[in-house]
């Protein structure tokens, strides 16, 4: 007690002694993004404060979802020696916050760290690449391993290789005390990217510009000179906030943000003025687990399909910030990802124009009926084999209001075929502990987002049997339903292992008939990309009109170039246009681009 | 034993207990005199209506307690006032403390329990607007004169054995010199030497003429017996007897009074616990008495007249007073 | 005994108006889902309307009919204080009364517990257990509540039957050679039935109140609603922010109704009983 | 001579107490691991969820979080060196703020707690003792009367309840006050006036809300107990002894005030989880606050720890408590105790 007294004092006079605060108008005022104290500013963690990867440590290629393509951060340019070799080449400029210049020995040294501690930036990349090496000073060069052979996973992880600065770290490994570092210090924080810490407690974090960055003369600099994030208690308290323009910048769920313009006439903002309001940031789907009998019937599973009111529940329980999932699981709403549907299929299995699952009750009894599960006394049906449909659950954490409410909508629909099904809210724990031990018999979770590898990485989460453990076994890797099918497996491969398009067009659409045959889970909605903006304080914000950045999001990984964008209301500066691919005067380098490289380089 | 100024007197008074239905008569049309330097001891079962009496006497009067009627008068200085014609506060002012003082029956716990006695007179000094160090000094002598140390003074009450905390209350309660000091069943919770003990202390206040006289009020007869100049025997509300107290224990008048002497003076403990069960039957309920003399019912003498008239209490002997038809005409 | 104790309370104005307050809201929970038969779970397309001729009181962000919600929250509520209290009640009584009956080392020890329990921050070890319970019944959270509001009361009953024990017909008893459990429910707790009520109802305000509490930090029933699961819902969606009053101010109400009612019966039957307070 | 009673008196005190903790902290330290469930959920959940991170690092973070959490040692040795560790200070390391020290995300928030709940308590027992004694003064007056209804029903809202309604009518409606945190977002703590007065802006409807809530019961109590002891015998005794009404009424105060003392130290507990939901509610960051983060995000190390200090603290100002107590009433000071 006594020690906890003098804790008491000093935490006091600390925080008494601290520095004043920033100027409203240089600063960007953030929500949603962090919840809870600053845990550390060294990514070698499980979860690393946010801004440390946003803002601190930038990698050598940036992705662009919305461009499909690559901007050249640290790196400037890149190599294909062959078309498992890579070499990346560092710019001259690029230097650590500290001075020292960002060399081929930081990109190693990061890799190889994450790979020792098996945590950290990349962690995981050595199953898909044989060896980083430095060639010299400023070239990195990496080599794709050839089981398994996977050009996304290659690619994603050399060309989004964040360096770290080995001077710094080195020495703390030395020390072997990596994992505990906290890396608070601002003075002697060392980073690649143009923020770092300014001031942080328990309160409120707030990054500081670094007005000299390495990356000025090139990107220039991104406007907001201070970035803050108040940490609030929940949506509610942030909320408020945005509303009182105390914040700028938010990623929020708001229950009918429209009334924000609309009946409050606020100058808030999001993505699109009208519904869906949002960006899709990922596919929420409702997991049927393949194991339960009943649910291991794909006529089941395709009558649940039926049975969803996607619609009215979106509309309802979600606000409509959120449109019906492409059954195919592929997010349509991206152009360069449409080329991987096969809409003939969709729409010949589905008898929809735009190939999506139909709402219809009357469709999903028939077919139950057909596969032979009749009507019991009680409602409920039974199967021939005698298996009866229920009673299932259908369960989200507890609190998680929109989905709690899907939930409902879906059981009284599915009550209504004669799938006998009950809602069930438990605490998280409870829940996530069925969802990865596969003990669950309906649940409404999250699958991954839209990505360089999409749809590979989804068709990966979602069916890959690999990335599965049998039930009772935890994985939070992927495959929670169970669904085991070796042929997807080998299609999976073949799509990332080919470098003709065709081959891997086919292998998807491929996938998209077993989808539809097998409707191992169901993709019913497109999650969305929380993201509001108030123009009190500053202009520019990226939305439909102003697509500058597609991933705006603060909590985004990528958000970073957002910042580059905005600029403060009373002197709004240039958007800036280095951002658009080569063709279109930019320096971003398309994806197409770098795979015909790849191609060439054979 | 010569008759002498009259202290105190009250005439024909009736103290009801008005509550939400019923009234319980507890006094009921007493009159009675106190007289200078005298003990008086007013004597009977509990819920004979003597506490009532005393605070009666003392103008205690609070709800549901209300005089009904008759007089109250205390001699101030020569002058008899009024005292029934004065609120309970005023009384409280005027007289309570320099005047009359009641010791209350649970004399153990009548101390301020968190502050030091010494600290206790200080404030009853400032209450009454006297220079604290004179009344201090009063104290350290009046304790002194209980047989207390006066150091004791100087500790907190709970630190005194319970005979020592009774003298100290009666020092206390005499500091001001009332003229008249009421004590309620003060010995009741004391084993028999600091009865003894406390008795003489009472007296001894009365030799010092600290306090003129002193009402002392039990169902104990025996303490009576020891200390008291005049007897009063109430039963029911009323007084049944009153007579000097030699003249009573040798001869007892009212039936009731003779019922209560034998159960005293029969020796063995057990029945001297029982109190007066030797006789018949259980005091009557005041809300509504019986007819005529009130003791009637358990009277072994009772005649028909008993049943129908209030015997009045009247002078049949010198100093002795009783009410009985016994000793009147009317019987005849 | 009963009616003796029960007539001078009729008389009392206050017990009065406290006990018709509590009955009103006893009715609505129990009556008011038979009568206003709206599924409170329902979610409708009208959301966060404001009080209407179909929604007497709105409804909530989902559509869900607040009035609907109250009568059912009421219901648990009331349901999870009685439980509450009953449960506390019982552990009160058995742990006074045979301390006080038992004395010796059964009532050291029990009297230690007691005094440990009775220091030990109920709320916050409450909080802890509810928050490692993962699925929460009404049930739990009525014997969360219930396991810690007892210890006051059992000293009071031990102190109250110290007092009583001392008296001849107990004495008389303990010679007629009865059983002790014979001795508490024959002779020793009709004495003290008074304090034993007036202590249920404060329990029952204990219930209640704890259970809101809980559910606010979101720590209440896992299933169904109650008034604090309504104040939670209310905070998690913003209603005091979006100045959907009729939404968060009715289950304060009740709640602060319920418990003042219940308060001010406990009070005035203490004035009735307690000679000390009685009203002159 | 006078001291060793109190003494004896305080030292018993003490080693209940301490007993009492124990028994607590066993139960805190218990608790987690008689009722399974997996603290590293939220975490790898979040990994999954918000960072999208790619299967293989996924994986790699499950193998290394439960290396790193892992519980192999037998319970009782757990036990032990939790209990060390503890009074070392060390609360272990926070699993949703990994690789933060319990102790160190703690510490900082405390003193806003304190700041909040030590006035706030005092305010409102001082304010309630005082209205309690007024009315028992003023018995059956229409003051009494009106103290009493106010007090029983304030005494019923609950505190989160009562600054919601603040929030609502001050803060959204009327727009006079801040509806949330310890001071005006951005501002960072300084030694400066206008720090202090922001602060103060914020303070005033948490701080209220609470002492509002609070008061009612303690002036209940106190009415009760001083009518009790006006009716008392030294009271009557005092009385015709012609002492001042305002003098009795004085000692009727100071006896009741002691076992309202003792109240307050029961209280505590109570107290402090009330604040700690009222705190919530504000936004205001303190102990309640941290805690509720901790419980959302199953935060086990974090939970006990808090709840290791916020219990300790509790028994520690019982035991102030009981050193005042001493103090003021002779009876226990000089070892006579009832």
């Amino acid at each position: 007690m006594k020690r906890l007294f003098v804790f008491l004092i000093v935490a006091l006079t600390i925080s008494l002694f601290a520095q004043a605060s920033v100027p409203r108008e240089e600063t960007v005022y953030v929500a949603g993004a962090l919840w809870g104290p600053a845990t550390t500013w060294n990514l070698y963690a499980p979860q690393a404060t946010w801004g440390t990867d946003q803002f601190m440590y930038i990698p050598a290629f940036q992705y662009d979802l919305g461009r499909d393509a690559w901007i050249p951060l640290i790196a400037e340019k890149y190599e294909f020696l062959d078309d498992k070799t890579l070499r990346i080449y560092i710019r001259p400029e690029a230097k650590w916050s500290d001075g020292v210049p960002i060399t081929a020995e930081d990109f190693v040294y990061a890799l190889e760290l994450s790979k020792k501690l098996g945590i950290g930036p990349g962690v995981g990349w050595d199953s898909y690449i044989e060896y980083v090496k430095a060639v010299d000073e400023k070239v990195v060069e990496f080599k794709a391993k050839t089981k398994p052979l996977n050009y996304f996973q290659f690619l994603s992880h050399s060309l989004g290789a964040q360096p770290m600065p080995k001077h710094v770290y080195s020495k703390l490994e030395a020390e072997g005390k990596i994992k505990d570092w906290i890396n608070d210090n601002p003075d002697e924080q060392v980073v690649s990217g143009p923020y770092k810490l300014y001031h942080s407690d328990p309160n409120i974090i707030i990054y500081q510009r670094i007005d000299d960055w390495w990356g000025k003369d090139i990107f220039g600099l991104p406007g907001p000179k201070f970035i803050a994030h108040v940490i609030y208690k929940d949506n509610a308290s942030a909320n408020l906030a945005l509303e009182r323009g105390d914040v700028d910048w938010a990623g929020l769920f708001i229950p009918s943000v429209w009334e924000m313009w609309e009946k409050k006439h606020l100058p808030v903002g999001t993505w699109y003025k009208e519904k869906p309001y949002f960006l899709p940031d990922g596919v929420g789907f409702v997991y049927l687990n393949n194991t339960k009998p009943g649910l291991s019937d794909p006529v089941v599973r395709k009558a649940i399909a039926y049975a969803i009111p996607y619609k009215e529940m979106l509309a309802k329980a979600y606000f409509g910030y959120g449109s019906q999932a492409h059954p195919s699981m592929v997010i349509d709403l991206f152009k360069p990802n449409k080329q991987y549907i096969d809409y003939d299929l969709a729409k010949k299995t589905w008898g929809t124009s735009d190939g999506r699952v139909p709402y219809d009750l009357e469709k999903a009894k028939q077919i139950l009926e057909e596969a032979g599960y009749k009507l019991g006394k009680d409602g409920i049906r039974v199967g021939s084999d005698g298996t009866k449909l229920g009673p299932y659950t259908i369960s989200v954490p507890y609190g998680w209001t929109d989905w709690m409410m899907m939930c409902q909508m879906i059981a009284k629909n599915l009550k209504s075929i004669g799938i006998e099904v009950n809602t069930e809210f438990p605490d998280f724990s409870v829940w996530s502990d069925r969802m990865t031990k596969g003990t669950f018999d309906i649940i409404i979770s999250w699958s991954v987002g839209p990505s360089f590898d999409h749809p590979f990485n989804i068709y990966r989460f979602v069916l890959d049997k690999r990335l599965s453990k049998p039930v009772g076994e935890v994985t939070w890797a992927g495959d929670w339903e169970r669904y085991f099918n070796d042929e997807v497996v080998k299609l999976l491969d073949s799509a990332v292992s080919t470098l003709d398009p065709k081959v891997r067009k086919n292998a998807y659409f491929k996938i998209q008939e077993i989808i539809y045959r097998d409707m191992p889970s169901i993709p019913a909605f497109y999650t969305a990309h929380w993201y509001e903006y108030s123009t009190k304080y500053w202009v520019n914000w990226p939305n439909e009109d102003n697509p500058f950045w597609f991933r705006p999001s603060p909590w985004h990984a990528d958000t970073l170039m957002t910042l580059f964008a905005i600029s403060p209301k009373d002197n709004p500066k240039p958007i800036p246009t280095w951002i658009e691919t080569v063709e279109k005067g930019g320096i971003s380098i398309p994806t197409a681009k770098i795979f015909e490289d790849l191609q060439a380089a054979k | 034993m010569k008759n002498r100024e009259i202290l105190f007197k009250m005439e024909n008074v009736k103290a009801y207990y008005k509550l939400e239905e019923v009234t319980v008569k507890a006094v009921d049309d007493v009159s009675l005199e106190i007289f200078e330097d005298e003990v008086i001891g007013i004597v009977g079962e509990s819920g004979s209506g003597k506490t009532t009496l005393s605070n009666v006497i003392s103008m205690n009067i609070m709800k549901p307690l209300t005089l009904v009627e008759g007089k109250v008068f205390l001699k101030i200085n020569g002058e008899f006032e009024e005292i029934s014609s004065m609120s309970r506060e005023e009384v409280k002012k005027k007289f309570w403390g320099k005047e009359i003082t009641i010791v209350p029956q649970a004399a153990m716990n009548a101390l301020m329990p968190t502050i030091k006695m010494s600290k206790y007179i200080e404030h009853l000094a400032q209450s009454h607007g006297i220079d604290k160090n004179e009344l201090l000094s009063k104290a350290e002598k009046r304790f002194e004169e209980v047989g207390l140390d006066p150091l004791w003074l100087k500790r907190y009450p709970f630190e005194l054995s319970g005979g020592m905390k009774q003298r100290a209350v009666i020092a206390i309660a005499t500091i001001l010199n009332p003229v008249l000091l009421i004590v309620d069943e003060p010995t009741s919770a004391l084993d028999v030497v600091n009865q003894k003990i406390f008795l003489k202390v009472l007296m001894q206040m009365k030799k010092m003429g600290i306090v003129k006289s002193i009402v002392f009020i039990t169902h104990d007869i025996a303490t009576v017996r020891q200390i008291a100049d005049r007897m009063v025997v109430m039963y029911a509300g009323k007084i049944a007897e009153i007579s000097p107290i030699e003249e009573i224990v040798q001869k007892p008048l009212h039936p009731y009074t003779q019922g209560l002497l034998n159960s005293v003076l029969t020796p063995e403990p057990e029945i001297r616990k029982r109190g007066i069960t030797t006789i018949p039957g259980a005091p009557p309920n005041l809300v509504n008495p019986p007819s005529g003399c009130r003791f009637h019912p358990r009277c072994s003498y009772a005649m028909d007249i008993c049943k129908e008239k209030v015997p009045p209490l009247k002078e049949i002997e010198k100093n002795r007073k009783v009410a009985c038809f016994l000793y009147m005409e009317e019987r005849k | 005994m009963f009616s003796l104790m029960i007539r001078p309370l009729f008389k009392n104005k206050k017990f009065i108006i406290g006990i018709s307050i509590f009955i009103f809201f006893l009715l609505l929970g129990i009556l008011g889902p038979v009568f206003y038969k709206v599924d409170p779970t329902e979610m409708t397309w009208d959301y966060e309307q404001p009080p209407s001729s179909e929604h007497p009181l709105g409804t909530d962000t989902y559509g869900r009919d607040v009035l609907a919600q109250l009568f059912h929250g009421i219901r648990s509520s009331l349901y999870i204080g009685f439980l509450a209290a009953i449960i506390s009640s019982i552990i009160g009584t058995i742990v006074g009364s045979f301390s006080a009956v038992k004395k010796g080392i059964t009532d050291d020890i029990l009297m230690a517990i007691t005094n440990i329990v009775l220091t030990t921050p109920s709320m916050l070890i409450a909080i802890l257990i509810a928050s490692y319970l993962k699925v929460r019944s009404m049930e739990a959270v009525a014997v969360i509540l219930g396991l810690f509001q007892w210890p006051w009361y059992a000293r009071a009953i031990r102190a109250q039957l110290m007092s009583v024990t001392s008296r001849e017909y107990v004495y008389l008893s303990i010679m007629a050679g009865y059983s002790d459990t014979k001795l508490v429910i024959e002779d020793l707790l009709p004495t003290i039935a008074t304090y034993a009520f007036m202590s249920f109802v404060l329990f029952i305000n204990g219930g209640i109140m704890g259970e809101a509490g809980l559910s606010l930090i979101g720590l209440g029933p896992t299933q169904g609603i109650s008034l604090g699961l309504m104040l939670q819902w209310a905070v998690l969606l913003e209603a005091v922010r979006r100045g959907l009053w009729w939404w968060f101010v009715p289950p304060g109400i009740a709640i602060v109704a319920i418990t003042a009612s219940l308060m001010i019966i406990s009070t005035t039957m203490d004035e009735v009983f307690n000679p000390k307070l009685r009203e002159e | 001579m006078t001291f060793k009673p109190m003494l004896k008196f305080l030292l018993r005190r003490f080693v209940f107490l301490l007993v009492t903790y124990i028994v607590a902290t066993t139960i805190v330290f218990i608790l987690p691991r008689i009722i399974p469930g997996n603290p590293l959920a939220q975490m790898l959940s979040n990994l999954s969820r918000v960072a999208q991170a790619n299967p293989e690092a996924i994986r790699a973070a499950e193998k290394t979080l439960m290396e790193e959490f892992g519980v192999d040692k037998p319970i009782l040795v757990q036990y032990g060196q939790f209990i060390l560790k503890a009074l070392k200070g060390d609360l272990g390391t926070s699993i949703s703020y990994y690789p933060r020290k319990v102790i160190d995300l703690i510490v900082p928030v405390i003193p806003w707690t304190l700041v909040l709940l030590l006035p706030a308590t005092l305010v409102a027992w001082i304010l309630g003792n005082t209205l309690g004694a007024m009315a028992a003064y003023r018995r059956n007056t229409w003051i009494d009367k009106g103290v009493l209804t106010a007090a029983l029903i304030v005494s019923q809202i609950p505190y989160y309840w009562l600054g919601m309604i603040f929030i609502f009518l001050f803060g959204v409606k009327l727009g006079w006050l801040p509806v949330q945190g310890a001071y005006s977002q951005g501002t960072i703590p300084s030694f400066s006036w206008e720090f202090f007065v922001d602060a103060l802006k914020h303070y005033i409807m948490p701080f209220a809300s609470i002492v509002l809530s609070a008061m009612g019961g303690w002036a209940i109590g106190m009415r009760v107990m001083v009518i009790n002891e006006l009716g008392s015998d030294y009271a009557l005794f005092s009385e015709y002894l012609g002492m001042k009404d305002k003098r009795i009424f004085k000692y009727a105060f100071r006896n009741s005030l002691l076992p309202q003392i003792t109240g307050l130290a029961l209280n505590l507990g109570t107290v402090l989880g009330g604040s700690l939901i009222t705190e919530i509610v504000f936004n205001y960051p303190g102990t309640g606050y941290l805690l509720f983060k901790a419980l959302t995000t199953l935060d086990y190390p974090m939970i006990q720890g808090i709840f290791v200090i916020l219990i300790a603290s509790v028994y520690l100002a019982n035991f102030l408590v009981d050193f005042l107590y001493a103090w003021i009433d002779p009876r226990i000071r000089l070892g006579q105790e009832e």
